[in-house]
């Protein structure tokens, strides 16, 4: 197979600069958990801590008409490094901490 | 009922009030539980959209902006270790001259942000943060502060406390860790006639929301001083990032207060300390520690309590109780 | 006495610290710039402390003015403070140059101090005018006077502007008197 | 006609004229001899409101460089002055303005390096900033500082270019001589330097990442595009004097030859020495010598076609350098230029000799070069040229 050729020096944006700044949104690092959060929804009492604490930005918070209060909590696995903050910070055992497998 | 979210730039009253917009994209490869996301998320919460990030070297900077990829939705830059203060003087000079000019919008508050670790702020890149103080620049300062140079691999600091181990303070023979005692950066800044200085926390989310928007609306240069858990350097499961940062707070160690104008106010009472010993127990960098130096250290803390106690007239942290 | 014949002429202010010779030899330079010749002025670069002996340089040309060097003949030396005179003085001063100097003293005189006969004299009494003008014995802008006088190198015209220009605001009216007064009063021989 | 102010400056003030008439937005200055007075000059028109622009009174010049960095990343044209021990001190911010591709402007009133200390003038501090990808003007009189001021902000903000850019002028010789200029109104300039910002900048309605991390698969093309602006800065350094010259009435080109026509030696100089060196080659044509003299003016980029074409037909050259790059196989740096600019095509070098003159502020005096100028007709006639860099004016 051939090796992915990076763009030489005439196509890259000067002073290397970032110019679709935020685009580590396409990096996946899923591959850092062993173990990774459940959201147990019937537990949950949507009090958003997890959301609060969570230093990857990886529980997304989803508006729902249809859902308890209106909106429910998920995670968002692309980009949780299964650290288990959200877990142990959970105030009533909604998150559930099950092994990754692959 | 729930509150509804507010805007940036607001006070809120719980922290079901803290808008969803997010300025910081993940993917970023920061280790798992580190501390500085939880506290950066939130102040770009905060400060909303209009801001500009300047973020000397360090964790943060290395582990958001690898070529060709950036975490940051909001302008940022990043120049050097030792010159946050000064890069964010140039650039807050630069947007004042420039909507004076009309060449940006005259009716927009830009936010100046800094992100830097104790490294940068506290050492090499003190002499620059006195400098935009001392000037007035209206910065937001934050220090994340995770006590020792954890980019480079855990080398103390000025602001690594007592007791700890780090590469540069081994146990051994003769070194049992970190044998001096922190500096006070809050007072160091004060002491700069700023408007306003705070500790933050992110355990304690709403204090901190609410200082990160007093800071942001202060009319002259603003700093936080933020306690940012490090479960890599400081050695423990990254999901206690929470509960160590919590801990440092219920036992005296990290006092949330703040200088509002010349007044001294402690946000969250604590009547009841709990010893250092819990907070030192469930962390690795000071699991070498003796009887006679985890004395000591509380001796540290009491002292530090006293002070602030006294700075704000009567004694809303109370004495340890076992 | 006509402009010296050569068409580059070296100057060198001899004074002290605080009495203004780096001021005099930039006023000089500044009213010859503005008759539309060429000219510089420079101190003797280094760090000037009140009281110490004190030089500065003054070139005026025709032409553009391309030598960097530091002037070792002068054609002029101008000496602001009399206890200064001496034969160290006229050290490099070209045969036949001038000095003008602030004394009470005759051309003779001052020749015999310098222990040169051959160069032209200009004597005026610029601390006196000093005095009696700013009430204070600073004497750089007296002396200028004395200089458009004896060398012609700059009217006094253009000389009294670069001297508002460069005096403190409320001692102008005193200064410009001062720089008159030398003109008038200056003895050659 | 234009009104013509023409005035007695300083360079030192004579560059704070040129940063006021540029419409400078962000000053950020340290006080350092002998730029000092610059500093005090634009803090001036800034008290007095002649300047619109904000001055930062850095605490170090390493944070001049780190606030100018944040206002030019910000839209601001921005500009400092320094020397000697503030620009070393700024060297390391200054190798990242340039990698960041910041068109700050700095005038640097070049003064020698401690130890031991000294205020006085030469070339060692700009050496040390030789290879950091910054245009580097050597200047000759004050107003040749006023005007280059405003033609190296054409050059840094051309989006060919896009890189800091220094006007040196020696410290004292310069810095301190006031002398004539001819300024000009700040409308005529900014016709000639409009306010448009044409570099990446932060700015909120697009927001952008600056000074990310380069790793190994990265950092040589960003490096090499650095190198590219450079190679590209000369063309566009020539193109601003002429338009300069065409607008203003001056130009000076980015060598400028002197009775170089039918000359068999050549002295290459630069700065505040090149005005006594052309003095020093007009006496010798007096004499009957033909020498001639290359002053100069741009550094980085070297201009080597603009120097071959005068080279090439010369036997001689002597290259008069005021610093010495110690442990070098020739001491002055231009030396070496000169030296490399030969090294694949040596049959039509020149024999090529190099002197240092002018260290730490030994006055340079036209007797000096015209002992240069006699040896380089020596080594013409046969006399083998010196293996090593000759000093001039030293003490045994």
């Amino acid at each position: 197979m051939m090796e992915e050729r990076l763009p030489g020096w005439k196509e890259l944006p000067e002073g290397a600069v970032v110019r679709d700044a935020g685009n580590t949104e396409t990096i996946d690092v899923s591959g850092w958990r062993v173990f990774k959060p459940v959201i147990i929804d019937e537990k949950c009492t949507r009090c958003r801590l997890c959301w609060i604490y969570c230093p990857d930005g990886a529980i997304i918070e989803v508006i729902d008409e249809k859902a308890k209060m209106g909106k429910r909590y998920e995670v968002d696995y692309m980009h949780c490094k299964g650290c288990g903050i959200c877990y142990a910070e959970c105030p009533v055992n909604a998150i559930e901490w099950v092994p990754e497998e692959r | 009922m729930a509150l509804k979210e507010v805007g940036p730039m607001q006070e809120i009253r719980n922290h079901m009030q803290i808008p969803r917009d997010e300025y910081i994209a993940g993917g970023h490869s920061a280790c798992q539980g580190c501390g500085h996301f939880v506290i950066i998320r939130h102040l770009l919460k905060a400060a909303g959209p209009n801001t500009i990030v300047v973020n000397p070297t360090g964790c943060v900077e290395v582990v958001t902006t690898v070529f060709p990829y950036s975490s940051w939705k909001v302008p940022w830059i990043h120049v050097a270790f030792e010159n946050g203060g000064a890069v964010a003087s140039g650039v807050e000079a630069a947007v004042k001259v420039l909507q004076r000019k009309g060449v940006l919008p005259k009716d927009e508050q830009i936010n100046v942000v800094v992100f830097a670790g104790d490294g940068g702020t506290v050492d090499i890149g003190f002499q620059s943060l006195s400098g935009m103080l001392e000037r007035g620049h209206k910065v937001v300062y934050v220090l994340l502060d995770n006590e020792a140079y954890m980019n480079t691999g855990i080398q103390r600091s000025g602001s690594t406390p007592f007791g700890a181990w780090t590469t540069t303070t081994p146990v051994g023979k003769r070194w049992k860790g970190e044998w001096r005692v922190r500096k006070d950066m809050i007072q160091i800044a004060v002491a700069h006639h700023i408007p306003y200085a705070a500790t933050i926390n992110p355990a304690y989310p709403v204090d901190m929301y609410n200082k990160m928007v007093k800071a942001l609306k202060a009319e002259g240069p603003a700093f936080l001083h933020a306690y940012s858990p490090c479960p890599t350097g400081w050695r423990f499961d990254p999901a206690k990032t929470i509960e160590v940062a919590r801990l440092a707070v219920l036992t005296g160690y990290w006092v949330l207060y703040e200088y509002d104008h010349g007044q001294y106010k402690v946000n969250v009472p604590v009547l009841k300390r709990k010893p250092i010993r819990e907070f030192i127990k469930i962390q690795g960098r000071f699991r070498h520690m003796t009887e006679e130096q985890i004395k000591k250290l509380q001796e540290i803390v009491d002292e530090y309590v006293e002070t602030i106690n006294k700075l704000v007239g009567k004694t809303v942290i109370g004495p340890v109780a076992e | 006495m006509g402009p010296p014949q050569m068409s580059l002429v070296e100057i060198r202010w001899h004074g002290r610290g605080g009495q203004g010779a780096v001021t005099a030899s930039e006023i000089v330079a500044k009213a010859a710039i503005a008759q539309g010749k060429y000219a510089q002025a420079f101190p003797s670069f280094g760090v000037e402390r009140r009281g110490a002996p004190v030089e500065a340089f003054t070139r005026i040309d025709e032409k553009p003015i391309y030598i960097r060097s530091k002037i070792y003949e002068p054609d002029i030396i101008v000496v602001l403070d009399p206890s200064l005179l001496g034969p160290k003085l006229a050290e490099g001063l070209k045969e036949g140059g001038m000095a003008i100097v602030n004394t009470e003293k005759t051309p003779d005189e001052v020749r015999k101090l310098l222990g040169r006969e051959d160069v032209k004299v200009a004597v005026v009494n610029a601390t006196k005018i000093a005095l009696e003008t700013l009430k204070r014995p600073i004497v750089n802008t007296a002396i200028l006077g004395a200089f458009a006088k004896a060398t012609g190198l700059v009217d006094l015209d253009a000389l009294l502007e670069a001297v508002k220009e460069k005096v403190p605001p409320r001692t102008v009216e005193a200064n410009l008197e001062a720089v008159r007064r030398a003109y008038e009063e200056v003895v050659m021989g | 006609m234009r009104a013509v102010p023409r005035l007695a400056l300083t360079t030192n003030y004579a560059v704070a004229h040129a940063a006021k008439d540029s419409d400078v937005d962000v000053v950020a200055a340290y006080p350092i001899t002998p730029s000092t007075p610059a500093a005090e000059k634009l803090a001036e028109f800034v008290a007095n409101g002649e300047m619109d622009a904000e001055y930062i009174h850095v605490e170090s010049e390493h944070s001049a460089a780190s606030a100018l960095v944040g206002a030019s990343a910000t839209g601001a044209r921005s500009f400092t002055v320094t020397a000697s021990q503030g620009l070393v001190y700024m060297a390391e911010v200054l190798y990242i303005a340039s990698g960041l591709r910041l068109p700050i402007v700095l005038g640097v009133a070049s003064r020698a390096l401690s130890a031991p200390l000294s205020i006085w003038g030469d070339m060692h501090d700009i050496a040390v900033l030789r290879d950091a990808g910054i245009v580097t003007y050597f200047v000759s009189s004050a107003q040749e500082a006023y005007d280059t001021v405003i033609q190296a902000f054409k050059v840094a903000e051309d989006p060919r270019v896009h890189l800091p850019a220094i006007v040196d002028y020696d410290g004292f010789v310069l810095s301190h001589v006031t002398e004539p200029v001819e300024t000009l109104e700040k409308e005529e300039v900014l016709k000639y330097i409009p306010k448009k910002i044409t570099w990446n900048t932060l700015n909120p309605k697009h927001p952008i990442s600056m000074g990310t991390v380069g790793d190994p698969d990265w950092y040589y093309e960003f490096k090499y595009q650095q190198q590219v602006a450079m190679e590209n800065a000369l063309k566009v350094a020539e193109e601003a004097d002429k338009e300069f010259g065409k607008a203003f009435g001056r130009s000076y080109g980015i060598v400028e030859p002197f009775m170089m026509d039918d000359a068999e030696v050549a002295v290459i100089a630069y700065g505040a020495h090149a005005g006594t060196a052309k003095v020093a080659v007009e006496r010798a044509r007096k004499e009957g010598k033909k020498v001639g003299l290359i002053r100069l003016r741009l550094w980085r980029p070297f201009p080597v076609p603009h120097m071959r074409k005068l080279l090439d037909n010369v036997s001689v050259v002597g290259v008069l350098d005021r610093a010495m790059s110690l442990g070098a196989p020739r001491q002055g740096p231009v030396a070496l230029d000169v030296m490399a600019m030969y090294a694949s095509d040596p049959q039509n070098a020149p024999k090529m000799a190099s002197y240092t003159i002018g260290i730490g502020q030994r006055d340079v005096r036209v007797e000096d070069i015209l002992t240069v100028i006699d040896q380089l007709l020596e080594f013409a006639k046969g006399k083998e040229v010196p293996e090593k860099t000759v000093p001039i004016g030293l003490r045994e």
